[in-house]
């Protein structure tokens, strides 16, 4: 911990970053994102277990990219976050200044996406066995009684958007939601209004999620929309060998295709 | 009481399933009267959006098709096209919406045949599976609340 | 408010005998928007498009929808009578009734209803229409013919002698191709040399074609008018600016025992060398594989020698890059490498050869002065036995199809062997005879009747030497599949065509499609027989299937005809049926966030990617922008871009999710 | 390790010293060789010209027996049955109708999923790869491989070497230290099932046969199929009568030669029951090394 403190106050004091994004203590018991500018904001930086949220989110924000060169706490989440907005041309290499804490508490400082990619080969980037048994469930029931339980949830939705906010692969300056020229998704939160929002949002993430967890997180009435693009991680990789974030160079796995493709619904 | 009769949009593709609708129709081959056909330059262009917006308003069946593998007129819209159905279908049915609702095909411009068949076997099907009331039900609350809110 | 007008069409009896077309125009009558309808007998016909070009400028239409035939039909006609009656052609729509209603439903309400959805889905779309424009892209009015054969040869002067600027890529050092390597051609027997010779000469001087031999296209960037080919010009390690040709070098190199490819391996040729003594342009290159001083470090006989100093050890490869408005392919084709037949022996008797290799031994210019004699010991042959379909309509070991060819080639073969050996007897194993074109059946009959060939209707199955002679062993099928043995002094396999080496590899880099066999693809196999199916690239020749030199020379002049009529405009004008990325005002510019995720989904690389700069050249944002010169107006971009960033002209999300919207909500 | 092995009726009858040669062979290298239980005849040169259901029945049977012991890889030495079986095999598993018409006649299952090995692709699968360490008498003759008509063809069906110029036989008698001649009869007609009807037209077709091998001075003939060895073996005196000659080369089998390689003696092999007698002189191994080098460097060049 004073090992971050020390090097992020170093990095900020020579002006090789302009910010860094970290955690900090927030209310009850929590932790929240720092975005420290200074020595002494750097002093709050905290580093444990409950240090969980993915802070790439923040990294494409305009009020976060003024403040100059980006340096980032960077969970595995993280990670494949950055790679996967580096195949989407957000980040350049070498533009961010990378640390991750090791489970045994060192820091491992990356400087470069190849390091990052090496990094992840070795990493667990499943979606956890809790969530596996979540998605096995559902896959389990009929089609009615999936419609119904999503009915039931998507029913909750109040279209506040956190998920999207939260998303760090939802980076679009205009949302499809916002666009009214046509009106693809009606404005109201109605039952509607809300499977198409989230059926949508699953599409433009499809091939592209990697498996965060922030959505679910955000989502002020717990709906487990998580589920929705965690359940086509499996088909993608099976399907077309792909896994969103791995790769900084990765072509997406909707943007290509094999001539042998295999599919059985197609007469 | 009268015989169910559903509503069942076509998206196709203008160089091969368009062209085959046509030999269908030059070869008088005939086909229910329940599907409209939609056109588009290439599978590759039908958007997953324009199938829930059909959905949404109240078609009961959505026929897509295009142009068989190695014959699309843009060499591969389709082979792309046919991914993004791939995984379009495990969202829906994750989802809970039945995916036999929407029949994915390839007809060539000399398959005027598979056409007709293509087309009296999906409302075979669709009659069967009855009116998509899952949506109707959801998009009358819709209607409700966007009174008003309709854009021009 | 739109003032939109309906046109139905009666289509003589084929739409009105099952739609009831009045009550059709009638109802769309009432539609919100529509000024104008009416029903006519024939709309396509003469009356019928002046009644529509009346109604437009009568009601000041402002879009069009004819319920008619298909599109794939009439689209053109309706939308040039709009054109000429003042209305942008693009704000006319066609609702088909006829091919996918009329035609495939009975007579009825709901037939008449059907009709009646499809019109007014077409209404809805052409209140989104968008008045279009067509494209125009500038032409570079100069040719890349790739490629230096008899096809490429002929594709580049008829080009130059229209006026327009050529540029040649040989890979050789010399241009020439298959041709300049055979004897004398079918059916009139002349001497391949003097017809050719000229022709090359002509293409060095021609104030019109820039020649580059020894030199590979590496790279096809661009489009149709606009396109940029890379070329690497191999280093020929002389200057040839300064050499005179006199060829002192080439008899002076210590390496002389190497297999000449121009002779197929019949004879040698030193490590500095010219291919052949007609060669153009006719000034020698080093072989650097076989060269003393590349593999031992020292040499340079050639340097001391060369009176010109002409000789550069140190060049390197040099790759430049061209602009040009077309490109014709002209890569020409191959011989299959026979080791498919391991019982015919190629390899192992030096007498079995092939075609090509005997052509060497009965030109005049030839490893033997044009004397037939055997590579083993030099003996004339008093039985020669030639091999037709070696390899070609052999699914099982060789190609599927026929080589077209050789069965020309097997009969001027054994003709020519009957004339410089009077005594010696030409067998011919064949399958069929094919002799379709001018004066091709009377050769062969020549060859049968005059010069006593002995066809034998067979396969071979196996040929092995025996005291010095070769035992071909096969089954005459019009003797009751009787087995023939012949006791030959020589063998000549007609192996059979197939496509360059490379030429897989070429076609990706030039992104035309090729087909099983790698040959390269026409667009469409009757009607456009030289384009391929990417704008501005054309076939000459035997890179497209295997063809003889006057079916050669005709698709030459055709791809240079399609060139020539490329170029007679300076600027092409396309349907703008393509993708473009919105622009908005700043600080957004375009909801476009640069993903680039559309790149790789384009098949036409149209997909490019736009600084936007702030006053100081600095970079705001990336985006991406549709090169109008590529895009081919798929769509596949449009569906994919999350934001809706990216439209399509003529299908744009308005119009389906308007044609969605008319058609479910009635 | 255990192999199947379905003998056949040669095998068993006129040429026990196949049977002998290859179960020495097999012993020698550890392989255990488990005779299909309850075999029958695989309809051999009859079956297939009488009623086709009979021809793919009688194989079926053999294979399906031998799936219900477990046997994944069948060792067929002689090259009729070889040949009839991967036939029964490759059409059956063309036509899943026909596959369970040919189990209900037989009221056996029948998968198909047994692996058929001809003698070659045997030794080649479980022995070729340890065979040189053994080789103590290196065969250092002129050989001469003959492989006939049913090892390689059809070919679409066998998939088994080149079908006009089979090479694996040669490969295999070179690991031995064998001398192999370049010769032009190598899969000429025997004259095959004509051996007993028509003595004459064998003695012409495997006259030539032999005539072409000995002119090229082969000094020993090795088959791999029962019926070539007793045309060009048994009818030796006929083809000597047709050729006006007295040609005394041995015709062996590919698995004696292997034998003598690896120094099992000339009885196990069975050689004393050939009709054409087997007198191979003895040779000093270094014109063998010499021999089987100039020969590789033949090869290379060739392909070359």
């Amino acid at each position: 911990m004073n090992e971050l403190i020390k090097i992020v106050t170093q990095l900020l004091s020579d002006k090789t970053i302009g910010v860094f994004i970290g955690y900090e203590k927030g209310s009850a018991g929590r932790t929240r994102a720092l975005f420290a500018r200074n020595a002494d904001q750097a002093q709050k930086l905290i580093c444990d277990d409950t240090c969980t949220q993915n802070l790439a989110g923040y990294l494409l924000k305009p009020e976060i990219k003024k403040l100059g060169r980006i340096g980032i706490l960077a969970n595995i989440p993280a990670l494949r976050s950055i790679m996967q907005l580096a195949s989407e041309h957000q980040i350049k290499d070498q533009s961010l200044l990378v640390l991750t804490a090791n489970s045994d508490g060192s820091l491992t400082e990356f400087c470069d996406f190849h390091s990052i990619e090496k990094y992840l080969e070795t990493s667990d980037v499943n979606i956890t066995s809790g969530e596996k048994e979540m998605i096995a469930r559902l896959e389990s029931m009929t089609t009615t009684e999936r419609r119904e339980f999503w009915s039931r949830e998507f029913e909750k939705c109040i279209k506040c958007y956190a998920c999207r906010a939260a998303c760090p692969m939802c980076y679009c300056h205009r949302c499809t939601t916002d666009v009214n020229q046509p009106q693809w998704i009606p404005v109201a939160s109605h039952e509607m209004g809300n499977l198409e929002y989230h059926l949508m949002r699953a599409m433009h993430l499809a091939g592209r999620c990697i498996n965060c967890g922030e959505c679910a997180k955000a989502c002020p009435m717990d709906i487990p929309l998580n589920l929705l693009t965690y359940q086509l991680i499996e088909p993608i990789r099976e399907n077309f060998g792909k896994t969103a974030g791995m790769k900084a160079d990765a072509v997406y796995a909707l943007s290509t295709f094999n001539p042998d493709d295999t599919e059985n619904f197609i007469l | 009481m009268q015989e169910f009769e559903p509503k069942i949009v076509a998206f196709v593709c203008n160089w091969c399933t368009y062209a085959g609708a046509d030999l269908t129709g030059t070869s008088r081959i005939k086909y229910a009267a329940n599907v409209k056909i939609i056109r588009f330059p290439c599978t590759g262009r039908i958007d997953f959006m324009i199938l829930m917006k059909a959905f949404e308003n109240g078609a009961d069946g959505i026929i897509v098709s295009g142009c068989h593998p190695n014959d699309c007129h843009y060499s591969s819209g389709n082979f792309h096209a046919r991914r993004r159905w791939i995984v379009f279908r495990n969202l829906l049915n994750f989802a809970g919406i039945e995916t036999e609702r929407i029949q994915f095909s390839w007809v060539s411009a000399a398959e005027g045949l598979k056409w007709a068949d293509v087309v009296n076997n999906t409302v075979k099907k669709i009659k069967e599976l009855g009116p998509n009331e899952n949506y109707k039900k959801a998009s009358v609350s819709a209607e409700v609340n966007e009174e008003g809110a309709s854009h021009e | 408010m739109s003032r939109i007008g309906v046109f139905v069409c009666h289509c003589g009896e084929n739409i009105s005998a099952t739609v009831d077309c009045e009550k059709v125009a009638r109802t769309s009558g009432e539609l919100k928007g529509v000024e104008f309808s009416t029903d006519f007998k024939y709309m396509c016909s003469d009356p019928g498009q002046t009644l529509m070009k009346n109604a437009i400028r009568e009601h000041k239409l402002d879009g069009v929808v004819v319920a008619s035939c298909s599109p794939r039909m009439h689209e053109p006609t309706f939308r040039k009578a709009c054109a000429e009656a003042g209305l942008n052609p693009y704000m006319c729509e066609m609702a088909n009734i006829r091919e996918h209603c009329s035609w495939v439903h009975p007579k009825g309400d709901q037939t008449t209803e059907k009709a009646e959805d499809l019109v007014r889905v077409l209404v809805e779309k052409v209140k989104k229409n968008k008045s279009l424009n067509a494209i125009k892209v500038p032409v570079t009015k100069t040719a890349v013919v790739i490629g230096g054969g008899i096809a490429g040869i002929q594709s580049a002067l008829d080009i130059a002698n229209c006026g327009h600027k050529v540029i040649m890529v040989e890979k050789q050092p010399s241009i020439g191709g298959h041709m300049s390597q055979l004897s004398e051609t079918f059916p009139t027997l002349d001497c391949s040399q003097c017809i050719l010779t000229p022709r090359m000469v002509e293409v060095a001087q021609h104030p019109n074609i820039t020649l580059y031999t020894y030199a590979e296209v590496v790279g096809v960037d661009g489009y149709i008018g606009n396109f940029k080919v890379k070329i690497r010009k191999k280093s020929k390690s002389i200057d040839e600016n300064i050499c005179t040709g006199c060829g002192l070098c080439t008899t002076k190199c210590p390496q002389k025992k190497i297999p000449n490819e121009f002779e197929r391996g019949l004879g040698n040729r030193t490590a500095i060398y010219v291919p052949f003594p007609q060669a153009v342009p006719n000034k020698p290159v080093i072989d650097r594989e076989h060269c003393t001083y590349y593999i031992k470090g020292k040499c340079k006989v050639c340097e001391i020698v060369c009176p010109a100093k002409a000789i550069r050890f140190d060049q390197e490869d040099e790759v430049i890059e061209v602009e040009a408005g077309a490109i014709v392919m002209a890569t020409g084709f191959d011989v299959l490498k026979p080791d498919f037949f391991p019982e015919y022996g190629y390899g192992k008797y030096k007498d079995v050869i092939d075609g090509l290799q005997f052509e060497r031994l009965a030109s005049a210019s030839g490893p033997t002065g044009g004397e037939i004699r055997r590579p083993s010991d030099g003996q004339v042959p008093k039985k020669i036995v030639f091999v037709a379909c070696a390899g070609s309509r052999d699914p099982a070991k060789g190609i599927e199809y026929c080589s077209k060819i050789c069965c020309m080639y097997t009969a001027k073969h054994a003709m020519l062997y009957k004339h410089k050996v009077h005594d010696g007897i030409p067998y011919v194993f064949y399958m069929d005879i094919r002799a379709g074109g001018k004066m091709y059946e009377e050769f062969v009959r020549r060859a049968i009747v005059e010069d006593e060939t002995q066809y034998i209707r067979g396969r071979v199955s196996t040929i092995y030497e025996k005291n010095g002679k070769l035992i071909v062993k096969g089954a005459d099928t019009l003797m009751g599949a009787q087995p023939v043995e012949i006791e030959a002094d020589m063998v000549v396999l007609a192996t059979a065509g197939v496509s360059n080496q490379g030429a897989e590899e070429l076609a990706q880099t030039a992104h035309i499609s090729y087909d099983a066999y790698k040959f390269f693809a026409e667009a469409h196999p009757k009607l456009k027989p030289v384009e391929t199916n990417t704008a501005g690239i054309f076939l000459a020749g035997a890179c497209q299937a295997p063809k003889d030199i006057p079916e050669s020379v005709a698709a030459a002049s055709g791809a240079a005809v399609k060139v020539a009529a490329l170029f007679s405009n300076d600027e092409l004008t396309r349907e703008p049926l393509i993708a473009v990325v919105n622009r908005q005002a700043p600080p957004v510019f375009s909801s476009c966030v640069g993903c680039f995720l559309c790149e790789s989904v384009c098949p036409y690389q149209a997909i490019e990617h736009e600084e936007i700069k702030n006053r100081n050249g600095e970079i705001i944002k990336t985006i991406a922008r549709v090169n109008d010169g590529l895009c081919q107006g798929c769509g596949t971009c449009v569906a994919l871009c999350r934001t809706k960033a990216i439209d399509i002209q003529g299908y744009s999300n308005q119009q389906v999710y308007t044609e969605v919207m008319a058609l479910l909500n009635d | 390790m255990k192999i199947g092995l379905y003998p056949g009726c040669s095998l068993k009858g006129g040429s026990t010293e196949y049977q002998d040669s290859v179960a020495a062979l097999a012993k020698a290298f550890d392989i255990e060789l488990v005779e299909i239980p309850d075999w029958n005849c695989c309809g051999a040169t009859a079956a297939h010209n009488l009623d086709r259901e009979l021809s793919l029945s009688l194989p079926a049977r053999i294979m399906a027996l031998a799936e219900r012991e477990g046997l994944t890889d069948i060792v067929v030495p002689c090259a009729a049955c070889y040949n009839r079986l991967s036939v029964t095999k490759h059409e059956l598993a063309e036509d899943p109708a026909l596959r369970e018409k040919i189990s209900s006649i037989l009221n056996l299952k029948y998968e198909g999923t047994t692996h058929i090995l001809n003698i070659i692709q045997f030794i080649d699968k479980f022995i070729a790869d340890k065979l040189e360490a053994k080789v103590v008498n290196p065969f250092n003759y002129k050989t001469a491989c003959y492989y006939g008509c049913l090892l390689v063809r059809p070919h679409s069906v066998l998939q088994f070497d080149r079908v006009e110029d089979p090479q694996s036989m040669d490969n295999l008698v070179k690991l031995a230290g064998g001398n192999v001649i370049d010769w032009a009869f190598k899969t000429e007609c025997c004259g095959a099932g004509l051996s007993i009807s028509r003595t004459d037209t064998v003695a012409r077709l495997s006259g030539k046969i032999i005539k072409d091998a000995v002119d090229r001075e082969a000094e020993v003939m090795v088959v791999a199929c029962p019926m070539c060895h007793s045309n060009l073996d048994m009818r030796r005196p006929q083809i000597n009568k047709y050729l006006n000659e007295n040609i005394d080369m041995p015709v062996l089998y590919i698995s004696q030669v292997l034998g003598l390689a690896i120094g099992i003696d000339a009885k196990t092999l069975g050689l004393n029951r050939h009709m054409t007698a087997v007198n191979l002189k003895e040779k000093p191994i270094g014109d063998s090394l010499a021999a089987s080098q100039s020969t590789g460097a033949e090869t290379q060049k060739m392909e070359a």
